[in-house]
């Protein structure tokens, strides 16, 4: 029968996959009888040892590297916020986490900046205004700490739960406001594209970067190409709302000069290209791919506008929020 | 086992009973991670710290290893290795993590360590069971070099990113399916070979598989 | 014990066992040829030389992977069974008529060497040939396969590469009204208006070279009918399956008529060595590919399923042998066991 | 009782009656995006009890949406049914994301037993009774010790460690219970430890903080899809096997390259969605 010849097989092969395997049998038909309780103990004794060294030494390594993790992590996000927003290291980027918590089917939203914890409800009236303690106003304040205390402060006994939600960056240079970039999110042809999209302080479109997304190589994979992210550049908001995907092929000379943003950092691009963007009012869909090239435009579309509303709300304490 | 020479013992694990292509070991992430050369690298990198350090530990801790919980224990070890490799990985390359992240944790189920472990080490002294370790997991890291540039250049025109071909000669290299392929006619090229120089081909990986 | 000796027994592949006696594989297929050659002609007709030179293209592919593989395993050159032409002409249909010439080349020769030569030759193969090559094409120029698509027009003979979407992709994108709108931009024959329906029979729409034309691929099945080269088992079932579906979809009518349901029906799914051999099983399998077919088109990330579907249930054939084996054997076996 | 459903790219069906004052104050948000509220354009009565309520946003069949009106305190959660995201999530892992052909995930295994029919089977069903039962016991590992206590470096230690003594366990049982299960499905066993679905299955979970029945399904959808894929590779491998295939092709090359072309089969499935 097969399953005796699976058997015989595994043993007659000293390299067979389950050889790690057959090692384990033949170590055990030999040693069958029954360990004593002496024997038990110990084995137990000398397993649970090695099991505490093993978590000690890896509790050793993972207090040495979570730290630098976290720091590799954060500063390879504050290179692609600067390189999007186009800033020198002279500049700052602050965090503004978003937290939300739910009672009757009505939300309060908390935003989270560097100095406080400002509490609205889902009609916009302000209902919260916390200073965060000193030693979150660190830079060097970890996310979890900052998750703790909004959630702590925001997760009254009549609130079922808060969770954190979303973020986004604001860029500042010489005291003035220098850009956002706002994380948004889109269902495209399988799974979740993730994306940053980047804005000047008066809402044109300084450029969109794929962070995270699944589509097919060749296909809807191209959403990172210079060719097709490119196209939102120098957007505003009001044509970023009426931007409709076409199925057109991209014209070659746009092509050419949407490839060139990088080179040509994006602002200064986008005064030379007035005159082009209004000729190509929309976006050339990928070949193949309307699927993801739309859900990319939708995406950047409704990141725009949830962020315009919710910047309107913020504004007016925006100045002494940041240091 | 009269103890082989170090050539012979790296030797072995490159090409006569290369993990990969002649075991058929670890497959997975020999397909999985490598669409681009730097992920294979990344992977290959790993396993052979891991395999080293494995091997090392269990040729050193064997007087105190009670046989009866011999393998939980081997197991513990690559589980411990593993770990830490992988946090090491996370902190100092988060890049190439946030991509091959699954199968950097996923190498604790890979039966090349524990069988050599078991096979070589912990019959060993510490320098054979070194070098076997070494041997091992170069063979791994060749087969991942092999397979990673093939695919990049084959699937992507370039090699660790940078373009060599302007189009994407084959797209199905770096498809799921292409990952397959790849490895079916590395094998039979290795079988190939061996009928090139003569050898009868081995029944080792082949019929096994 | 019975499991051994009945595992012994289900060898069943080669075109012998679904063949009448006394015809050759050589008859067969160049038969099968010959029972194409109407779509090709209708497909010459509405998309130019192009249509043409693709097939050639193709075929060219499939001859060479075949004499690659022949050269490597030191066989016999088999090209003469005419299954490496078949192979070629059936990939040339599947795909897009304004596609770059190369390409079927690329896709048969790979086809021919994956699917079918390391396995050892016609007969051994599990999966399709030109579907495989198909997939193969698929994955590696996505982008001219399911764009390259030519607006028919009677009696070009150079394509003026005007291309639009295909109706079944036109329906998932955009519904039903977009997709019957398309009909308006067709040719009309000399005898007067047509009606879509009419379109889509006669073959009067966008979509891949040999699948267009309802009328002339159900032309070629008479005619392997005839023959008695195909039985009327898979191609029913799968059709019937397909159309089941269709009640879920916008549109039964574009559902059944608007894809490659036909050619895949009668000349895809019936290939011998990749279907099963009992009635039974080739009913199961039909009524499979249906299903899929429409399950594909429906929820599924293409417009058209037909060639997944059958590829699909290509991997189930060996099962498919296993649970319905021929009955005379298996009763035979029982007896013997008893 | 109020209840909510999206039936439409843009049209949401309430089954409830609402009042003219509580319809004008209707407020739809995205769970996600609970601060801003998405326009109703139209709200009809369809009959006595329902209403179609038109949205100028596209809606998602799988987003959560909350439906509330402060005039009458109407509050409802329009979620996509629990059992649809339940076979959703098993039709996704076993097909379309199918572990073996999509994921290359328990390779070693899967090439190592669908050789045989019969290995096939036995290695199948066992690996989908142990990887449910492991998928559990870790989901209640990670969930009620490794995140509460932060100790989530310790996943991989944790995680194989539950698995080594499920099999150890399951062993010793059916060893004592049945020789001849035991017997029949033994071998596959001790395999299991080697095979890395099963602790992809927990790491998966863990990272997508996917709930019980999610762990649940997802442990049962990868298991069934690895075991139908072990199934019907072996039934190729079994008539391949018999065929002249050329010498270097022999064994693996075959083998792998069989497996590129289900892969590409299972292609076929990519992109479905059936809500």
């Amino acid at each position: 029968m097969s399953t005796t010849s699976a058997t015989s097989d595994s043993h007659n092969c000293t390299t067979c996959p389950q050889h790690a395997a057959c090692g384990r049998q033949e170590q055990k038909a030999p040693g069958s009888s029954p360990p004593s309780a002496m024997d038990m103990v110990k084995i137990a004794l000398g397993l649970a040892f090695a099991c505490a060294i093993s978590a000690l030494i890896l509790g050793w390594v993972y207090m040495k590297t979570e730290p630098v993790k976290e720091k590799n992590l954060k500063a390879r996000e504050e290179t692609m916020i600067r390189a999007l927003l186009g800033l020198d290291e002279g500049a700052k980027i602050f965090e503004i986490r978003r937290y939300l918590s739910m009672k009757d089917g009505r939300a309060e939203i908390g935003y989270l900046t560097p100095r406080f914890l400002i509490e609205f409800s889902d009609t916009g009236e302000k209902i919260g205004l916390n200073e965060l303690p000193e030693n979150l106003q660190k830079p060097s304040a970890t996310e979890d700490e900052k998750d703790r205390f909004a959630l702590e402060k925001m997760h009254r006994p009549d609130r079922p739960d808060a969770r954190y939600i979303g973020r986004f960056f604001v860029g500042k240079k010489d005291g003035k406001l220098a850009g956002y970039i706002v994380e948004g999110s889109t269902l495209g042809f399988k799974n979740q594209i993730r994306f940053f999209l980047a804005l000047e302080s008066d809402m044109t479109v300084r450029g969109v970067e794929v962070v995270e997304h699944e589509e097919d190589p060749g296909l809807g994979a191209e959403i990172i190409q210079k060719y097709f992210k490119n196209q939102f550049v120098g957007r505003s908001s009001d044509t970023i709302s009426h931007l409709e995907v076409v199925r057109e092929p991209l014209p070659p000379d746009w092509r050419k000069a949407l490839e060139a943003i990088g080179e040509i950092p994006a602002d200064e691009w986008i005064g030379l290209h007035e005159a082009d963007l209004a000729k190509h009012p929309n976006i050339y869909a990928i070949t193949g791919s309307t699927i993801s090239s739309t859900a990319v435009t939708n995406g950047v579309k409704r990141t725009m506008q949830n962020f315009q509303r919710r910047l309107a709300l913020l504004a007016p304490y925006m100045k002494e929020a940041l240091p | 086992m009269s103890s082989p020479s170090a050539k012979v013992l790296i030797m072995r694990g490159l090409f006569d009973e290369n993990p990969v292509f002649r075991l058929a070991l670890s497959l997975c992430p020999a397909v999985a991670v490598t669409t681009s050369l730097k992920n294979g690298l990344l992977l290959g990198v790993a396993v052979f710290c891991v395999q080293v350090l494995s091997s090392v530990s269990a040729s050193v801790l064997k007087p105190f290893i009670n046989p009866r919980i011999r393998l939980p224990l081997f197991v513990l070890i690559v589980a411990l290795w593993v770990s830490a490799v992988d946090m090491i990985l996370a902190a100092y390359f988060p890049a190439i993590y946030a991509q091959v992240g699954l199968y950097v944790k996923l190498i604790v189920a890979f039966a090349i360590i524990l069988s050599r472990m078991e096979l070589f080490a912990s019959k060993n002294p510490i320098w054979p069971s070194t070098l076997d370790g070494i041997g091992m997991g170069l063979g791994f890291l060749l087969a991942m070099i092999l397979t990673g540039s093939l695919r990049e250049l084959v699937g992507s025109g370039s090699i660790l990113g940078i373009t060599i071909i302007p189009t994407k000669p084959l797209l199905l290299a770096v498809l799921p399916a292409g990952g397959f392929f790849t490895i079916g006619l590395i094998m039979a090229l290795f079988n190939w070979i061996d009928l090139m120089r003569g050898k009868k081909l081995s029944s080792g990986g082949g019929a096994h598989g | 014990m019975a499991a051994e000796q009945k595992q012994r027994l289900t060898l069943s592949f080669g075109p012998h066992i679904h063949y009448p006696l006394g015809r050759s594989t050589a008859e067969l297929m160049w038969t099968v040829n010959l029972a194409l050659m109407p779509a090709l002609v209708w497909a010459v007709l509405i998309f130019g030389w192009q249509a043409l030179a693709l097939t050639v293209s193709a075929v060219l592919g499939t001859t060479l992977g075949e004499m690659a593989m022949c050269a490597l395993t030191k066989t016999r050159v088999t090209l003469r069974d005419g299954s490496a032409v078949c192979s070629g002409i059936l990939l040339a249909f599947v795909i897009a008529p304004g596609m770059p010439l190369y390409m079927p080349f690329v896709g048969g020769f790979l086809g021919i060497v994956l699917a079918k030569g390391v396995f050892g030759g016609l007969g051994h193969n599990i999966f399709n040939v030109a579907l495989i090559a198909r997939a193969i094409m698929m994955a590696t120029f996505p982008v001219p396969m399911t764009t390259a698509w030519l607006v028919p027009k009677f009696g070009q003979i150079v394509p003026d590469g005007t291309t639009m979407a295909t109706p079944l992709a036109v329906l998932k994108e955009h519904g039903l009204d977009a997709a019957l709108a398309l009909f308006q931009q067709m040719p009309d024959t000399a005898l007067g208006a047509l009606a879509p329906w009419e379109k889509l029979m006669l073959g009067l729409r966008p979509g891949c070279i040999g699948e267009v034309s309802v009328v002339f691929i159900l032309l070629g099945a008479a005619f392997l009918l005839y023959k008695k080269v195909i039985r009327l088992y898979i191609p029913l079932s799968v059709i019937a399956g397909t159309v089941f579906m269709g009640l879920f979809s916008a549109s039964p009518m574009l559902h059944s008529l608007a894809g490659g349901l036909w050619l895949g029906a009668f000349f895809m799914a019936t290939d011998y060595v990749t279907s099963p051999i009992t009635p039974r099983g080739q009913i199961v399998f039909g009524l499979g590919i249906g299903l899929l077919t429409g399950m594909i088109r429906i929820w599924g990330g293409y417009p058209e399923g037909v060639c997944y579907a059958i590829l699909l249930m290509n991997i189930m054939v060996p099962a498919l042998n296993e649970w319905f084996p021929p009955r005379r054997f298996a009763s035979r076996f029982e007896e013997v066991n008893a | 009782m109020v209840e909510a459903k999206v039936i439409g790219k843009h049209e949401i069906m309430i089954n409830a009656d609402i009042p003219a004052p509580a319809a004008a104050n209707l407020r739809l948000v995205n769970e996600q995006d609970a601060d801003i509220p998405l326009t109703i354009t139209a709200l009809n009565k369809k009959d006595e009890h329902h209403y179609i309520a038109t949205t100028a946003e596209p809606l998602s069949a799988t987003d959560h949406y909350l439906l509330s009106s402060q005039a009458n305190g109407m509050s409802v959660t329009l979620a996509p049914p629990f059992f649809s995201v339940l076979i959703a999530v098993i039709i996704s892992s076993a097909l379309i994301n199918n572990f073996v052909f999509t994921r290359y995930l328990g390779l070693c295994v899967f090439f190592g037993v669908s050789r045989r029919r019969e290995t096939a089977i036995g290695m199948g069903v066992t690996f989908s009774i142990v990887a449910v039962l492991a998928g559990f016991l870790c989901w209640v590992l990670n969930h009620f010790a490794l995140v509460p206590l932060k100790l989530g470096f310790l996943q991989i230690i944790a995680f194989i460690g539950i698995v080594a003594a499920l099999v150890q366990a399951a062993e010793t049982i059916i060893k004592k219970v049945n020789v001849v299960l035991y017997k029949k499905f033994g071998i596959f066993l001790v395999l299991i430890t080697t095979n890395c679905i099963i602790l992809a299955i927990p790491l998966l979970n863990a990272t997508a903080h996917a709930g019980l029945w999610e762990a649940l399904a997802l442990a049962f959808g990868s298991s069934f899809g690895f075991a139908l894929a072990m199934y019907l590779m072996s039934c190729a491998r079994e008539k391949v096997d018999m065929a002249p295939v050329p010498a270097i092709f022999k064994g693996l090359p075959i083998a792998f390259i069989l497996a590129g072309l289900f892969a590409m089969s299972f292609l076929g499935f990519s992109g479905l969605k059936f809500m």
